[in-house]
């Protein structure tokens, strides 16, 4: 299936990200970043549109988004078999960015990959644009399901994730949750059957941010012992700094070789990074920024 | 059609998904601890590979046959109706229809005539959760035949569908070889003028009595097969709203939401005529026999009659 | 009626709530995360004690509201509508319900006017999913002086109450001093012969509106306030279809299962007459300023203005 | 409040339990029986009552109803105060029956105990009768909340544990629930919320008799390692045999001196206990006896 844009995204510039889709389009494989530097340069730039994006909306998810961009991008630059041009490739790989919410750091990665133009990002979730304020697959390519609600996206990873075990292609599936997602039982109903189904092929990666809207989470409904808890449910349990792509990349790799059991990856991040008048902070959860925070944030993160 | 001849719905469901899994093998089945129930566990036995029994979960039962109709899978899954659209709601709503993926909903122990589990288990609402559904097929076999043709039917379509399917078994109405299922199509199974009976599922059956009971008191019943919910087949409702001017729908359901409520809101928008609706009038289930319970509740041939006539005194009244 | 001030319906039922917090110690209030946008943060802030933030965890919340009801306290939920009314459906319907329990759950996010969150966040089914409830009172008020009496009121009440807020203020419509809640009781904002329009919410200043603009053409609105959902005030309805002929409903609400839905339900069984339903028709919502989605899913007064002039028609066509 | 057949009751014979009753009327506390043969016999009798009504009743669960009776005779006859003569006496303690399917065996021991005339008993499930198929608290006195749908229960405990916490009178909450149960979401968000709220007057049993509907749990959907999950959910957990009343009533007196957060019992059964010819047999979960299993299970435990 080819994308009305997709010509249109062969057109851009020819910058490294350009040249990825490219390869991606003519070979089954493209060539994973590992190095660190560009993988920051790339997270930066991520950061920078999704600080644009949400000032433009003038609503949306500040904090979230950013504590995710560094997981994102080493999942989608540097782990993920996909085809920018083909967003359908059958033999891709998925991803279900359960805390949905995150919606402008998945859209900021899939422009930068060539899914759609940039120059959609300004349009989030303004009428008409397919940039809606949570994921929905029926207007974004690259989009797998609509989410937003929370709580839903592990079943839906597993779902797929015994479904491409049953067509045989090898193909791998990767889930963000929040952590104050893992408070919504449905989640645990998913662990426990990926763990019966014993889906190896399926990674989630929890963002342990501290933080949900009403407060930390352990002021408002405490989730700890994470460890314990996923290991109880019989997930192959690992623990990262998410703003590390060396350690991100290093435990997307381990996964591989746990056969027999789902894993996650507790990555522990910080809400709002990047920007540091964001940071930490629980009133960054679901607003945009303002006029001046938008200017402090674009001289912390530089342009584009 | 044959009166004699009883089939369950339910089991027609079993003996079906396990022969179409034959047929396709990307139909994959899932179930959440009730294959006996459902009759899930004919496929179960003969693809173990492509039946997930999820355990009681039915909303992560839900949100993975979302995922698998993402991977490209045909999914059906099933448990009771009361648990399939209610507990697990807000995922057909979020995970499925918003997407519009190609799942199939089949829930069996749908009405009162589930008997005596009672009040907790009785799905009586389902038809009202599913069909504010947008993308959402709704469907309510009304015997063994159609259930096969309608289970046919949803695994070539591409889309969300609910078929209900119940405990009890019905007489078989439908030929096997002249029945055809078209979305959107009602049935005129019974011709009349002075009166129009719409019912679904067990309800069928009923009023075919009905009309006998009213054709005895020379009333002229005209009976449909309304058993796509969803989308409505509005055009027979209104060419028999016009035909007859007076009409009773008949569901084992809420009076509120279901099949009586699809027919009043169509009824009001295009051709307003009175309407009697037979069903549970907002209260909820009970233990009981299915006998009883019908007759509790109001749903038999003789209560349809009762509406009939009452719907046509109103249309004598107004004229 | 003062049309300038605007007051927003969450607010005004978390400032109420936090009142009647101070009145009777055996309310108490639980939230799922979103106490800032329910606004029950001002009840939290005055008492913690009383104050249960569940998580994000909408099925435990109403199960632990359910049980704080046996144990004889006055339990308040809130969350989003989508989340209270559809995550939560079973354990509504199972846990509280079922059992007639005094539990209270008023959420907010009502409708399209959510905006830019898009789909997966307007609830426009809730009032669908309650409504088929027994023994639910299903409330959606029209501006903050009718929240503050059904909050009020619901704290007084025995029994299970549904409560709709908005994201969006709305105009102040009602006197403070004046206004009372009737249970079951809908009001004539304003008389008319030629038509009825009947609101809720938002859609209540809406059809206001339009009575306006129908005005200029000659032609006299009545309009309803019906705020109560559930139970409907049917002899208002039929009322005002003896007196006028024809209706428009008007909610921020599919118009399967909602006010249109309950509306045409009576109208088929007492009194037939046109009815145009205005909603949104069977399509999910999108991202967007609420502006361009009222406009989108036609629910502005012109569009109520064209529905009831082609109520209008319809009457006449069929004398 | 007076139950209408409150007098009835008390006209009955005059055995054991109908004096415990009038104790029950007269004073605040009543004695709990402690010696384990006489609540052998009760549990006996009991599980006799339980076969005659399901027999009579022609469907209804058999399994789930006898593994669970002897938790039922420990905590009504043991543990809890109550006053059957006044089922909403503001002080008792309260039980919800979250895995409703065992309805059977919670009516057998509410009638024992003079909540309402064992000749109801026969009426279990029929038309018109007070006794639902699954507890139903608008009709039956003693049921405190209407279960059926299964993961239900421990929210409302929960939130009763809260409301009665709020109240001050030390009451105590218990709740029984499936082994398959778990399995629900919803049970988890309650773990985590009990937990969170540090409900140490909440006590759940869970009826670990390793079968559910269609068959063992570690085949439908694995559920171990329970002693893990639990106390990863933040729980106090111990492990009885749920066949033996001095474990079981050691353990809900050992609850009492765990402060600060809830405590789950995990009570090792038979499903079927007490005829051989149920015991252990998933066939047996939802099925009444037919006549002639009926007449074993007579001879198996004698007569009332
Ligand atoms: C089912 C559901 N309930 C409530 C919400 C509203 N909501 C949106 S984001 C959020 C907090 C999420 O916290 P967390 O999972 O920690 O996400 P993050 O900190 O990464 O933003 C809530 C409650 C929702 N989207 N879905
Ligand atoms: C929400 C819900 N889903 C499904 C059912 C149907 N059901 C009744 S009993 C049962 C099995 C219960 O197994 P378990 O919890 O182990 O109970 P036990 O073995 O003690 O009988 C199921 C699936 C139900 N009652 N509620
Ligand atoms: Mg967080
Ligand atoms: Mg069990």
């Amino acid at each position: 299936m080819l994308w009305p844009w997709e010509n249109q995204v062969l057109r851009l510039g020819l910058d490294i990200f350009q040249c990825r889709l490219l390869a991606a389009g003519m070979s089954q494989e493209f060539s994973h970043l590992t190095d660190e530097l560009q993988l920051k340069e790339i997270a930066r730039q991520v950061r920078r549109d999704i600080v644009e994006m949400l000032y433009h909306a003038k609503s949306g998810h500040t904090g979230g988004s950013l504590s995710a961009t560094d997981i994102l991008v080493a999942l989608f630059f540097g782990v993920m078999r996909l085809k920018p041009g083909d967003p359908l490739w059958p033999q891709r790989d998925y991803f279900i960015l359960s805390k949905g919410h995150a919606a402008p750091a998945l859209y900021a990665v899939l422009a930068r990959l060539g899914f759609f133009p940039r120059e959609d990002l300004n349009r989030l979730r303004s009428f008409g644009s397919h940039l809606q304020g949570h994921p929905c697959a029926l207007s974004t390519p690259g989009v797998e399901i609509s989410t937003g609600s929370l709580g839903q996206g592990l079943s839906v990873a597993t779902g797929i994730a015994l479904g491409v075990r049953l067509n045989g292609a090898g193909q791998r599936v990767y889930t963000l949750l929040g952590d104050g997602e893992v408070q919504e039982g449905q989640v645990w109903e998913a662990a426990m059957a990926a763990a019966h189904y014993k889906v190896d092929n399926l990674v989630a990666i929890l963002d342990r941010n501290r933080l949900q809207i009403d407060g930390r989470t352990w002021d408002v409904m405490s989730i700890e012992p994470l460890v314990a808890k996923w290991e109880a449910f019989g997930w192959h349990t690992m623990q990262v700094n998410g703003h590390s792509f060396p350690e991100l990349l290093e435990a997307f790799q381990a996964c591989r070789y746990f056969t027999g059991q789902p894993s996650i990856i507790i990555a522990h991040t910080i809400k709002g990074k990047g920007v540091a008048i964001f940071e930490d902070q629980v009133k960054y959860h679901g607003v945009a920024p303002t006029q001046e925070e938008y200017e402090q944030a674009k001289r912390e993160l530089g342009e584009v | 059609m044959n009166g004699a001849e009883k089939q369950s719905t339910r089991v027609e469901y079993g003996k079906i998904l396990a022969q179409l899994g034959r047929e396709n093998p990307e139909i994959v089945v899932l179930d959440a601890d009730l294959s006996g129930s459902t009759q899930t566990h004919f496929f179960a036995r003969a693809f173990p590979d492509r039946f997930f029994n999820m355990g009681i979960a039915e909303q992560d039962m839900m949100g993975t046959a979302a995922g698998l109709a993402v991977a490209g899978k045909i999914p059906f899954a099933s448990t009771f109706a009361i648990f399939a659209t209610g507990r697990a709601w807000e995922q057909i709503r979020q995970s499925i229809a918003y997407g519009d993926l190609n799942v199939k909903i089949v829930a069996s122990h749908g009405g009162v005539t589930v008997g005596e589990d009672g009040g907790s288990h009785q799905g009586i609402e389902d038809l009202a959760l599913m069909r504010v559904l947008p993308n959402m097929v709704v469907l309510v076999p009304a015997d063994g035949v159609e259930t096969r043709a309608m289970v046919r039917w949803a695994a070539a379509y591409r889309g969300p569908v609910y078929i209900r399917t119940s405990r009890q078994p019905f007489p078989v109405l439908f030929d096997n070889d002249t029945y055809h299922f078209i979305l959107g199509r009602g049935q005129v199974l019974r011709e009349g003028q002075d009166v129009t009976l719409a019912g679904c599922g067990l309800m069928v059956h009923h009023c075919l009595a009905a009309a006998d009971l009213l054709a005895a008191e020379g009333i002229a019943a005209r009976v449909l097969n309304l058993s796509c919910i969803k989308p409505l087949d509005w055009e027979l409702v209104v060419e028999s709203a016009r035909l007859t001017g007076a009409l009773v729908s008949a569901e084992e359901h809420m009076t509120i939401g279901g099949l009586g409520s699809a027919i009043s809101e169509v009824l009001t928008e295009f051709f307003p005529v009175p309407l009697q609706r037979i069903g549970i009038r907002d209260v909820f289930g009970l233990s009981g026999k299915a006998e009883n319970l019908l007759k509790h509740f109001g749903l038999n041939p003789d209560d349809i009659k009762k509406a009939a006539l009452k719907a046509v005194g109103r249309k004598k009244e107004r004229k």
